[in-house]
């Protein structure tokens, strides 16, 4: 079954670099910080496949969870700055 | 016979993940990327099953587990932060 | 604007250098078909001097033992940072151009259903590092699900205040038994964080692999009550 | 006897992604959010349910946790769904032209 | 050249880690440089445990599917993924320093603008 | 006394969450269950009284087993209706947020049919204010109260009412 992991493989990480292209492209931060979080995910199922359960359990709880969560308690706390710096391009 | 079964399902569970993804990249507003979010999260469940499924690991599914728990608090999160409760 | 142009041109030229470099470690890999000597080392002798079936664990808690005490510590002063920079000298909140709206109420639903999941995720937590010799996980990620549970509670609840004092205790007993365990290891077994104070079990049960489910319980409450009190204190910042 | 459970097994994982795709299919063509989270969430809980399901079928010793997976899921799913749709009907996201009704904002006196 | 699985997730993730720079060198906004930084943070974990993948092999923990008699023939290499681990958790840290400082500068100077910040610029 | 109930009964609903989380009944894995669960429920008691808000009595359970049968009926036939819809190419769509209303007065019970209403595709919780209940309906088939009510919340709420009150 070794031809369907390595496809399953491709997907993901097809997903994961459009998910990171969201991330820095998108001009709206709540999005961006979601599109990392996805980013994450997706690595961690990644982890998953490459044989490591206990990165991809690390980076499920840590890397896309409390990582995201953080990054939105801050964005309610700067509400007024998100777009600070984004006048160019 | 079986393998063609989780050949044809692994098949769908990608198509799945692209159509989402699509969602994702496309928006419009951040409520639907956020559903988007969830999706390929239950999606990323199935996946983790089908993973410890081909490569005979029980273990994998603890991974399952805790996707399970963050699918509900991300979005509770992002809901919260929206409606400017957070 | 001609220095955001040049200064993104210089960005790309960086990258590109970068990337030259990726390519050509990409292009020269090739996987190894044989465990290295290390690896090796840690995958014959892991299941009789250390008993754990998970050999990151293994790693992770005993061979580099120390690293993980150094890790607990960067963390511990990392979140001590976070609520020190947000607890001191803070402007007034209400500034003006920044209307002070009153917070969006939790619904019934909300409410209702956290109360239901916070045991529960508390539960799972504690399996995940309980379990850290046998299953994937330990430590870390017991204690980010933890974290996890207490944020579900700030946010069924943001009133509610959180209890810095009890996560504090928390947090210092399980260290100071984290490192009494380690000197115990130096004076009765084999080293300082020798697993082998306690008999090594049978491989695959529960209580086995020496101190190692308890030293793992410790490092989760440790690091569980560390994240949340980063989660609290950024939380916090209004109120305080 | 172990085929025919094998077989079961492998149908459910179909029938399950099947929704799955379902499930991606509704995120893109519904019209509105609260449609979609209505196709996205709904479809795909039921599929992962199957799925989980038919791994069950193939390997038996695997029941319980994969059960405790289904029962997670399928408690703290509606409730991330109704806190997201509440969300999104307080910040007045755009509805689509095709709705017939909305009590809520009438209730809430704020017309959108 | 022989392309494996590894191979695939080496190159995702050096392109997450030229991304993440990418974003951290051309973003104004402190937050979205945060965003940048943990990308390519995952960009590198990624990297990390590629390395340690070989092919046909499993995780490894010792249970029922792999006994401990034919472990150094059935297992991958565990010593990145330690390392990994590691990285991630520190990585959380060091994320929520940032965001400390990104939020208390926000305070100060009502802005996450980096070109605004000027007190240290000579 | 009250209160020890309410307690024993989230320590044994603890005790097997843990055991099914386990797979296990080995007694070193039961020893650090009990008393992991009984931390917990000693911190969290008060805020699960909820739990206790079942009625323990035969009908109850037999209502029980009925609302679940019925809501995997419900859950199966549901998707199916919604997976037409969304096959067809016409997209036929008549979305609205209709209100309904609810006799149940447990939290425990409200949440229950919150979830069943949502976790029916068709229909989606938004708001839940009372004794009101604001559902979306991708189909809605009648605006008025009883109506509404009728069509969405009384099947389940049958069965809820006789475990719940």
């Amino acid at each position: 079954m070794s031809s369907l992991i390595n496809g399953m493989t491709l997907v993901l990480c097809v997903t994961m670099i459009g998910a990171a292209l969201v991330a820095i492209r998108d001009k709206r931060l709540p999005i961006a910080i979601l599109a990392s979080g996805l980013v994450s995910l997706i690595a961690s199922i990644l982890f998953l496949v490459l044989a490591a359960p206990d990165v991809a359990m690390t980076e499920a709880a840590i890397g896309s969870g409390l990582t995201t969560f953080l990054f939105f308690f801050v964005l309610a706390r700067v509400r007024g700055g998100e777009q600070d710096g984004a006048d160019h391009d | 016979m079986v393998d063609m079964l989780i050949y044809l399902a692994a098949t769908l569970a990608g198509l799945a993940l692209l159509l989402a993804l699509y969602r994702f990249i496309k928006g419009p507003s951040t409520a639907d990327r956020v559903i988007a979010f969830d999706v390929l999260t239950i999606i990323g469940i199935t996946a983790i099953g089908l993973v410890a499924l081909i490569e005979q690991r029980g273990i994998y599914l603890d991974v399952a587990l805790v996707y399970a728990l963050l699918s509900f608090l991300g979005v509770i999160v992002i809901a919260r932060y929206l409606e400017r409760g957070l | 604007m001609e220095p955001i142009m040049i200064k993104n041109a210089i960005a790309l030229l960086l990258l590109a250098a970068v990337g030259a470099i990726f390519v050509s470690l990409l292009a020269g890999y090739m996987p190894d078909e044989q465990l290295n000597l290390t690896a090796r080392y840690y995958a014959e002798r892991t299941a009789q001097d250390i008993g754990t079936a998970n050999i990151v664990t293994a790693i992770v808690v005993t061979y580099r033992g120390l690293d993980t005490l150094g890790e607990v510590t960067v963390l511990f002063i990392s979140a001590a940072i976070v609520g020190l920079v947000l607890a001191q000298g803070r402007l007034p909140t209400n500034v003006p151009g920044s209307p002070q709206q009153p917070r969006v109420p939790v619904g019934e639903l909300l409410s209702t259903g956290s109360r239901l999941l916070t045991p529960l995720i508390l539960l799972l937590g504690i399996y995940v590092f309980v379990n850290g010799h046998l299953t994937p996980g330990g430590g870390f990620q017991g204690g980010a699900i933890i974290a996890s549970g207490m944020l579900l509670l700030l946010l069924a609840d943001p009133l509610k205040h959180f209890s810095h004092r009890l996560i504090d205790v928390i947090e210092s007993i399980s260290g100071l038994l984290f490192v009494g365990i380690g000197v115990l290891g130096l004076l009765y077994a084999g080293g300082f964080l020798d697993n082998r104070l306690l008999p090594i079990g049978t491989l695959g049960e529960l209580f086995s692999a020496g101190v190692i489910p308890l030293i793992y319980s410790l490092i989760g409450l440790k690091v569980g009550s560390e994240f949340s009190s980063m989660l609290a204190s950024l939380s916090e910042t209004e109120e305080a | 006897m172990d085929g025919i459970l094998a077989l079961l097994g492998g149908i459910l994982l179909v029938a399950g992604t099947t929704f799955l795709l379902l499930g991606g299919l509704g995120l893109v063509r519904m019209p509105d959010v609260f449609n979609r989270i209505q196709a996205g969430t709904k479809a795909t809980t039921l599929g992962t349910l199957l799925s989980l399901a038919g791994i069950a079928c193939l390997q038996p010793a695997w029941a319980t946790k994969l059960l405790l997976i289904g029962l997670f899921i399928l408690f703290t799913n509606p409730i991330s769904s109704q806190v997201l749709a509440r969300a999104a009907h307080r910040i007045g996201t755009e509805k689509s032209p095709l709705t017939s009704v909305d009590r809520l904002a009438e209730d809430q006196g704020n017309t959108p | 050249m022989m392309t494996s699985l590894a191979h695939w997730a080496m190159a995702a993730g050096f392109v997450l880690i030229l991304i993440g720079f990418y974003g951290a060198l051309t973003n104004r906004n402190l937050l979205r440089m945060i965003v940048a930084f943990c990308i390519a943070d995952t960009g590198v974990n990624i990297v990390l445990v590629a390395v340690g993948h070989m092919r046909g092999r499993t995780a490894p923990i010792l249970d029922s599917a792999v006994p401990v008699a034919d472990a150094v023939s059935r297992i991958i290499d565990p010593v990145p993924q330690a390392l990994v681990l590691t990285a991630i958790v520190i990585g959380l840290g060091v994320t929520a320093m940032m965001l400390a400082y990104a939020l208390k500068l926000y305070e100060k100077k009502r802005t996450l603008d980096i070109a605004k910040f000027t007190e240290l610029k000579w | 006394m009250l209160k020890a109930v309410n307690f024993l009964v989230v320590w044994v609903l603890l005790v097997f969450f843990w055991v099914l989380l386990n797979g296990s009944l080995a007694t070193d894995v039961l020893l650090v269950g009990l008393i992991a669960s009984l931390i917990i429920s000693l911190l969290f008691s008060k805020d699960l009284a909820l739990i206790t808000e079942f009625r323990a009595t035969p009908p109850a359970f037999g209502a029980a087993l009925r609302y679940f049968l019925y809501f995997l009926k419900e859950l199966v036939k549901s998707n199916i209706r919604l997976a037409s819809i969304v096959l067809s190419p016409a997209l036929p769509l008549n979305p609205g947020i209709v209100k309904t209303r609810t006799r149940l007065k447990s939290r425990m019970g409200r949440l229950m049919l919150a979830n069943s209403i949502t976790l029916t595709p068709g229909t989606l919780t938004v708001e839940l204010d009372g004794e009101w209940l604001y559902v979306h309906w991708v189909t809605v088939e009648s605006t008025d109260i009883e109506a509404a009510t009728a069509e969405i919340v009384a099947g389940f709420e049958q069965h809820l009412e006789v475990m719940y009150g």
